[in-house]
């Protein structure tokens, strides 16, 4: 009986949690006359959800404790560059690249986080400053950024990708729900005045998040790297576009956690992200109209999640108010 | 803390600024690599370590026709978007080749993605005087005036106002010389014929965004003409994000599975390659035509995924230098209607012969023209130099030239 | 009793910024002994405690717990010890398990195969919070379902879920209301039985009398005096406290509560969801309408709801001179009447601002010059140096910061602010809440000249005493309606009063 | 022997209490100054490594005109930070006011239209972000966010074809250093009276302090934080004109990254960025030209085109470092 009903909850969660996801594709799926319905589309999009997913991973760690990482996309490319670079050098191959970049990518945690422990200026403002620093820092080694050939790409292929998806999706489950810093996360992030009397250490704590958000871009610019093959350089705040679908979609997968895991709450947010372009895309638009209808849907999608509840508010007002005018009258 | 934080950043300082000595590559230390990337480019199509990685770097050219070290010491300003790409790169060496042959001082700059980073970094550089001429890609008012205001000769190369508005105020410029550039409309129509011959009628644009780069812009006007004077031809969708060539691609080889034969890309990189393989749509249906060479280009042309592509723009630069040099040297206005572009040909290279030949001779050691080739556009050196011989080369610039001009 | 030493600290020494909180204090606590320790508002006996309970760091000083050297790097260290705290104002962290909150920074303990065992977790939660006396809460709830008197008890579960010692007790009890209170009451004499100790912070002296064995009297960061069962006796330490005579109560002394009969402020069957319905209020010029309830009553609410700071689902509030109805702060400030929150921190001050910015805040609409809307900075200052002066608030001078004050300096700036701007209607929640009987006895002071200046106060208390010693009329709120209303006289006394809130 | 305690007690109470008195307002001084010290520094530093070319004449012209966008935003900006508010929607916004205005005079319309249209367009946008938080209680990080995406969005559709430029030499006196200075000091001026002198600026900083208190204390939260947004709208409309008049044209790129340069500049100054009473609009204005001088500076300097970004970030990262207000502690997010 309870077990049924905990079945029932679960269904009803699950229904609500894809109806954006699945809705955004329905939608394109009938303007585009079929044509994004196709399973290729389909599964071409998944594939471009990994990488994103797997960034949005990594800022959502931040994200929970109330911290922005803006450098994200820098230490990614900064990863990308020198870490490629290396494993060509050292001749290892994708272990080659994966072992560098996200050992990379964990330095750059690893300082931005210092640095916030030593500083305490806000995040958004420190990882502005830093997201200069990690782009312009592989330029002073590979000023040609990098170029892969064909035999690192396998990671970002199908069906290698989505294990790779899978692999961040379960630690970053664990880590989120099975283990006390995922909880320090969220106690953090909920209260920080009263985490830090009941005695956890939020510095330590931020300074973790940092790192292991790292090691989750880590595998994002590994990705990324062998997405592309050749990476350039770029200037100032170039490197934003890199972490962008994985930072809209971080809000949408906010929305979502309310009713399913956070972890997958994550790849759906992403994928509406995505499938939003490509929709666009198939239909035959330009690139730049999308722009406009992302941050459109986003903006609703926000403005449903902050007036959660409003309705029932008012329902409730509505039936107190006459409640308390028909005992009025009564009284009279 | 304090001194944990000070000695951090310190170190990321020193790191950075080391950096800056880093790159300005000595010769003598780098020649060793040019001669590995002259050896690979023997052999390109083993798609390896080749052109698109290795240093891009010209031998030090000998002006044989005149004594450089009696030539007047010039300072020249070269201004590119990013010298962090291959093409970049290339430009850069050509104009360092050309300064140290002629005995001028060559100072680098980028301007950033906005107008304003270019009018601000532009200002920067000729505040910091003694700037004895400019040679900057595009050609936009505002910087222009920028180089007005320290009077400084202002010659555009590979890129040129395409606005009646920014055209007409050009004249106005005292120090503007006029603008040498490539053919971009030509080379994008001559890639969408080369699709279109290859049998492509359903074709994609992947290209930069508008307003960072002229000559793309130029490109992508070129597709968009292409496609509306053919009534056969039809383009299914445009993408302008320059960052994103592989999701562009298996977004358009998703969404148009079956349908999409062609792509047209306004800058070549090994991203297409990589991810055209990684879809599984190489060497089949969908041809594609670029602009600029990569490391891969080779392989491709040979099996026929690649149906176009063009190169060696960085000659007009060099191009550029002359008109410059012919000023300097003895006030000689070569160009009188300076809205009026010596407009050159691109290095076409339609199949794998030619890219074999392209490499030889562009991508090897001696640059498109060398120093004494360039002299012979400058009238201090050249006498009867006029327009009307840059015009012939821009007509007559091509591989066969080239190659007779290398035997 | 065999007198075996806990816990002993010799010349303690803290200070914040420029003020100093403890200055060489020593402290001896026995095993089995229920120690008192109280104080003015900024004496600093929240700082001993917290200093012990390893929530801050000593200057200079040492301790000594069960006979080794004692020096907490932090809360946890310290439960480590043996030593735990309940605070006064701490309160529960929002969005997670109650487990996940009293086992907050020692999660880590519940680790199987180095993940966590939320099993165990709950079931552990589940079994303190039956030892407390509240099996009822389960450690599965979510903590925003429980209201604020089990979320307090959720915090007695986190300070006792390490099974202390030394168990430390700050100010928690003025903020619970009966069924809170005996459980604390119930655990300190199990304590006691245990042979533990017990240290004890309260402003309730009568509750001090009844519950603790010692008292230590603190006063601007020194020890005055420690006394013990015989020597013990409300005046004495009152006086001890204050460093001077306060002589009887410091209430009223009159028993006329007969006001003008020109009503100054009417609600008229005002309703709020879901804490009351359809309730009449009428205030008079000069009058102190006492409002007696329960902490979590719906009176506070009320409070809101005259101020306009919460919207009434039905009636109206309104001003009856002008006829204006109240319909929101602003227009209420616009309309000469004040408000001084429950919740002094989160809604009184801003704690960030310097005192004199705090107290102009709400005065600098009638200061601005009317064209040009400039505002000096000299008249500023005065108004403020005028209220601080008045008011006799202890600070270096207007630019300090109103954070580094005690709670009593804070409350007097709240209500410099409001006699700045010279309001007619007071709506005061809680005036004295936390703060020691020196301010206290000011406060009342200065609620008594308000009337004789024909101002309309409303007090809304938990404190019975107050209300029957302040108030014109008293009228006693319960379960969302009013129980009863009663005039000033003599014989009244809490026996009265406390049927009707019950 | 409690009394004779405290005699002890008090003498001793006195050396110790003055000391630690002069500690705090040490202190105090210290985070005043330390901002100007940074300008001053990198002021300093470019002078000698540019053999005082930094500090001539002609390059100051330079830094008026490079400077006017930033410092412009930057006072608008103030009142939007004191209040704890931000906008990351400002460099879209201004992006789409320089392409209206670009199209209006190519379609002939008077000057002054046009200038009216490109603030109207930034008042608006301001608005758009402003109601987003004030009316539908979306936090206005994410809103502004979707706010700027979507502005983007309009501004690279319209240039995606083609840019927008205007004859560039026609319009040479809208470049005018005199002019810019003027009217920068102007609005300094104007901003300095509001935030200091008036309601508008007190106010915000209260409710930056403490929204509920201020609200409780009679200031319409809704009115004065949209108040805060609409100046800054006008700052922004202000420095767009000129913007577009210092480029000539509009492009897909154009204002791009202004809203996080005036978060650098705001952060330099020591300006807190959840506000309340620290903030103080001279902070931001030094921020302002601390980010100009930094830009500038470097680019004179002649170093590798490559680095100067980095170098860039290196530097504000040391700068905020030594400046910033840590009184929040571990608290800051």
């Amino acid at each position: 009986m309870k077990k049924q009903s905990r079945a029932l909850r679960f269904l009803k969660n699950l229904i609500y949690a894809l109806i954006i996801p699945v809705g955004m594709w329905a939608v394109f799926a009938i303007a585009s006359g079929g044509r994004t319905a196709s399973a290729i589309m389909l599964i071409t999009t998944l594939r471009q959800c990994v990488m994103p997913s797997i960034i949005c991973y990594g800022l959502m760690l931040n994200m929970s404790v109330g911290m922005m990482n803006f450098a994200a996309g820098g230490m990614m490319l900064c990863a990308c560059i020198v870490g490629g670079n290396l494993a060509k050098a050292a001749g290892m191959g994708i272990p080659g690249l994966v072992f560098f970049c996200v050992l990379i990518c964990l330095i750059e945690g690893v300082i931005v986080g210092a640095l916030y422990r030593v500083m305490h200026v806000p995040s958004i403002v420190l990882t502005i400053g830093m997201m200069l620093l990690w782009e312009a820092l592989p330029k002073v080694f590979y000023t040609e950024g990098l170029n892969l050939t064909a035999d690192y790409t396998y990671l970002t292929r199908s069906p290698y990708c989505f294990f790779v998806l899978a692999v961040c999706l379960i630690a970053f489950y664990v880590i989120y729900n099975k283990t006390a810093f995922g909880h320090n996360l969220r106690a953090i992030g909920n209260n920080q005045a009263i985490a830090n009397s009941v005695g956890l250490d939020s510095d330590k704590i931020k300074f973790l998040s940092y790192v292991l958000g790292a090691a989750f871009l880590g595998i994002g610019a590994v990705l990324y790297a062998s997405s592309n093959g050749e990476i350039r350089n770029v200037s100032s705040l170039g490197s934003m576009s890199i972490m962008f679908d994985g930072f809209m979609g971080m809000f949408i997968a906010m929305f979502i956690a309310q009713f399913c895991d956070m972890s997958f709450a994550v790849v759906f947010g992403v994928f509406t992200m995505k499938m939003l372009s490509n929709g666009f895309v198939a239909l035959g638009m330009s690139s730049t109209v999308r722009d406009i209808v992302q941050g459109g849907i986003l903006l609703v999608l926000m403005i449903i999640s902050a007036n959660a509840g409003i309705f029932e508010k008012i329902k409730a007002n509505k039936a107190f108010r006459q409640e308390c005018n028909d005992l009025y009258l009564k009284s009279k | 803390m304090k001194k944990f934080l000070a000695f951090v950043l310190a170190g990321v300082m020193t790191f950075t600024l080391a950096g800056c000595g880093g790159t300005d590559s000595s010769p003598s230390s780098d020649s060793q690599t040019a001669e590995e990337a002259v050896s690979d480019k023997a052999s390109p199509d083993n798609s390896g370590e080749t052109a698109g990685t290795s240093e891009i770097y010209f031998a030090p050219g000998e002006l044989t026709i005149a004594d450089a070290s009696e030539l007047p010491r010039y300072k020249i300003a070269f201004s590119y978007y990013a010298f962090t790409d291959k093409l970049g790169l290339q430009f850069k060496a050509a104009i360092q080749y050309l300064c140290d042959a002629y005995n001028c001082e060559a100072i680098f700059y980028e301007f950033g993605s906005t107008t304003d980073d270019q009018v601000t970094n532009t200002e920067a550089v000729l505040a910091a005087g003694d700037v004895d001429g400019l040679i900057f890609v595009g050609a936009t008012p505002s910087v222009v005036a920028v180089a007005q205001k320290y009077n400084v000769p202002y010659v555009a190369v590979c890129g040129f106002p395409s606005l009646e508005e920014e055209i007409q105020s050009l004249p106005g410029y005292e120090c503007f010389l006029g603008a040498v550039v490539d053919d971009d409309v030509w080379a994008g129509n001559q890639a969408m014929q080369a699709l279109y011959d290859a049998g492509s009628r359903n074709t994609c644009l992947s290209g930069a965004t508008q307003g960072l780069v002229k000559s793309h812009d130029d490109r992508a006007k070129a597709y968009r003409d292409y496609i509306a004077s053919h009534d056969d031809m039809n383009s299914l969708t445009e993408s302008y994000t320059m960052m994103e060539t592989a999701n562009d691609i298996s977004t358009f080889a998703a969404s148009f599975a079956g349908i999409i034969d062609g792509i047209f890309f306004t800058a070549g990189s090994d991203a297409i390659y990589l991810t055209m393989e990684t879809e599984g749509i190489t060497g089949g249906d969908v041809k594609i035509a670029a602009v600029d060479i990569s490391s891969q280009t080779g392989t491709y042309l040979q099996d026929g995924t690649q149906v176009w592509t063009c190169g060696g723009q960085y000659g007009t630069a060099e191009m550029g230098f002359a008109v410059l040099y012919s000023y300097l040297a003895d006030g000689t206005r070569l160009i009188d209607d300076v809205t009026e572009p010596v407009t050159r040909q691109y290095l076409e290279i339609a199949n794998y012969d030619d890219y074999m030949t392209y490499c030889k001779y562009v991508e090897s050691d001696i640059p498109a023209y060398t120093a004494d080739e360039i002299a012979a556009y400058i009238p201090y050196f050249t006498n009867g130099v006029t327009i009307a011989d840059y015009e012939a080369e821009a007509v007559n610039y091509s591989l066969d030239s080239l190659s007779s001009r290398r035997q | 009793m065999g007198k075996e030493l806990l816990l002993s600290a010799k010349g303690v020494n803290k200070s914040f910024g420029a003020t100093r909180a403890l200055i060489d204090v020593d402290v001896e606590i026995n095993r089995g002994e229920i120690r008192g320790l109280i104080g003015e508002n900024g004496s600093g006996k929240s700082t001993f405690s917290s200093i012990v309970a390893g929530a801050l760091k000593e200057d200079s000083g040492t301790f000594v717990l069960k006979g080794a050297a004692y020096h907490p790097q932090s809360m946890v260290d310290a439960q480590a010890h043996g030593v735990s705290m309940i605070i006064q104002e701490m309160g529960t962290i929002g969005g997670i398990t109650v487990a996940s909150n009293i086992f907050a920074g020692r999660l880590e303990q519940f680790r199987r195969f180095g993940l966590l065992d939320w099993k165990r977790i709950n079931a552990s939660a589940d079994i303190i919070l039956a030892d407390i006396g509240a099996p009822e809460i389960k450690g599965t709830m979510m903590i925003d379902q429980l209201n604020f008197e089990d979320r307090k008890i959720v915090e007695i579960a986190r300070a006792m879920s390490t099974d202390p010692d030394l168990l430390i007790i700050d100010e928690t009890t003025t903020a619970l209301a009966t069924k809170g209170r005996t459980l604390i009451y119930k655990l300190i004499e199990i304590m006691h039985e245990k042979d533990k100790a017990v240290l004890f912070i309260s402003h309730d002296l009568d509750e001090l009398m009844e519950i603790c064995n010692t008292i230590t009297v603190l006063r601007d960061g020194v020890i005055i005096d420690t006394l013990d069962r015989e020597s013990m006796s409300v005046e004495l330490m009152r006086n001890l406290m204050v460093g001077r005579e306060l002589i009887g109560s410091y209430y009223r002394d009159d028993f006329d509560g007969s006001v003008s009969d020109e009503v100054v402020l009417e609600a008229s069957h005002i309703s709020l969801r879901p804490y009351f319905k359809n309730i009449n209020i009428k205030v008079h010029k000069g009058e102190i309408l006492g409002l007696g309830g329960l902490s979590d009553c719906g009176m506070h609410e009320i409070g809101k709801v005259l101020f306009g700071i919460e919207k009434p689902l039905t009636g109206e509030v309104r001003l009856v001179q002008s006829g204006r109805k109240v319909t929101g702060s602003v227009m209420a400030v616009e309309n000469a009447m004040a408000y001084v929150s429950k919740d002094r921190d989160k809604e009184s001050v801003i704690l960030s601002s310097s005192i004199e910015s705090n107290i102009v805040l709400p005065a600098i609409r009638n200061m601005k010059h009317k064209g040009t809307g400039y505002i000096s900075k000299k008249k500023e200052k005065m108004l403020a140096d005028k209220q601080i002066a008045a008011m006799s608030i202890k600070c270096r001078n207007g630019k300090q910061l109103v954070k580094e004050l005690s709670g009593g300096n804070k409350q007097k700036v709240v209500f410099s602010k409001w006699l700045g701007t010279d309001s007619d209607v007071l709506i005061l929640d809680c005036p004295t809440r936390g703060i020691d009987v020196g301010v206290k006895a000011d406060m009342y002071k200065l609620m008594m000249e308000l009337k004789r200046q024909g101002k309309a106060i409303i007090m809304i208390s938990e404190e019975l005493l107050e209300l029957i010693g302040m108030s014109d009329r008293i009228m006693l709120f319960k379960d969302g309606r009013f129980t009863g209303e009663l005039q000033r006289s003599q014989d009244l006394d809490e026996k009265v009063v406390i049927d009707y809130i019950i | 022997m409690t009394d004779n305690s405290l005699v002890r007690h008090g003498d001793i109470n006195e050396v110790i209490q003055a000391e630690l008195e002069r500690k705090s307002t040490r202190k105090e001084t210290l985070s005043i100054i330390v901002p100007y010290f940074g300008l001053i520094f990198i002021i300093l530093f470019f002078t000698f490594v540019t053999g005082g070319t930094f500090a001539g004449l002609d390059n100051l012209g330079n830094l008026i005109n490079q400077g006017f966008v930033l410092c412009m935003i930057a006072i608008g900006s103030s009142f939007v930070y004191a209040h704890g508010g931000m906008d990351f929607s400002i460099g879209a916004v201004s992006g789409v006011a320089q392409l209206v205005c670009g199209s209006m005079i190519l379609k002939g319309a008077p000057l002054w239209l046009c200038f009216v249209m490109t603030i109207a367009v930034c008042v608006a946008g301001a608005c758009c972000t402003s109601g987003i938080t004030l009316q539908l209680g979306v936090p206005i990080f994410i809103g502004s966010m979707c706010v700027r995406t979507s502005f983007q969005g309009i501004l690279k559709t319209f240039c995606q074809k083609s840019d927008i430029a205007i004859n560039y030499e026609s319009y040479n006196f809208m470049n005018n250093v005199a002019i810019k200075a003027v009217i920068l000091i102007v609005s300094i001026l104007i901003g300095y009276y509001l935030f200091n002198y008036t309601v508008t600026g007190k106010y915000n900083k209260a409710l930056g302090g403490n929204m509920r208190t201020a609200e409780q204390a009679g200031v319409n939260r809704k009115k004065w934080i949209f108040i805060a947004y609409i100046l800054m709208g006008i700052c922004v409309g202000i420095a767009s004109i000129f913007a577009f008049f210092r480029t000539g044209k509009v492009t897909s790129y154009s204002g791009n990254g202004y809203e996080f340069n005036i978060m650098m500049a705001i952060a330099l100054g020591g300006f807190p960025m959840a506000g309340g009473e620290k903030s103080k609009i001279s902070s931001a204005i030094i921020g302002a030209l601390t980010v100009t001088c930094l830009t500038n500076g470097l680019g004179l300097w002649g170093l590798d085109a490559t680095l100067i970004s980095g170098v860039k970030g290196a530097l504000f990262v040391i700068i905020v470092a030594l400046s910033y207000d840590r009184s929040a502690g571990k608290l800051v997010n």
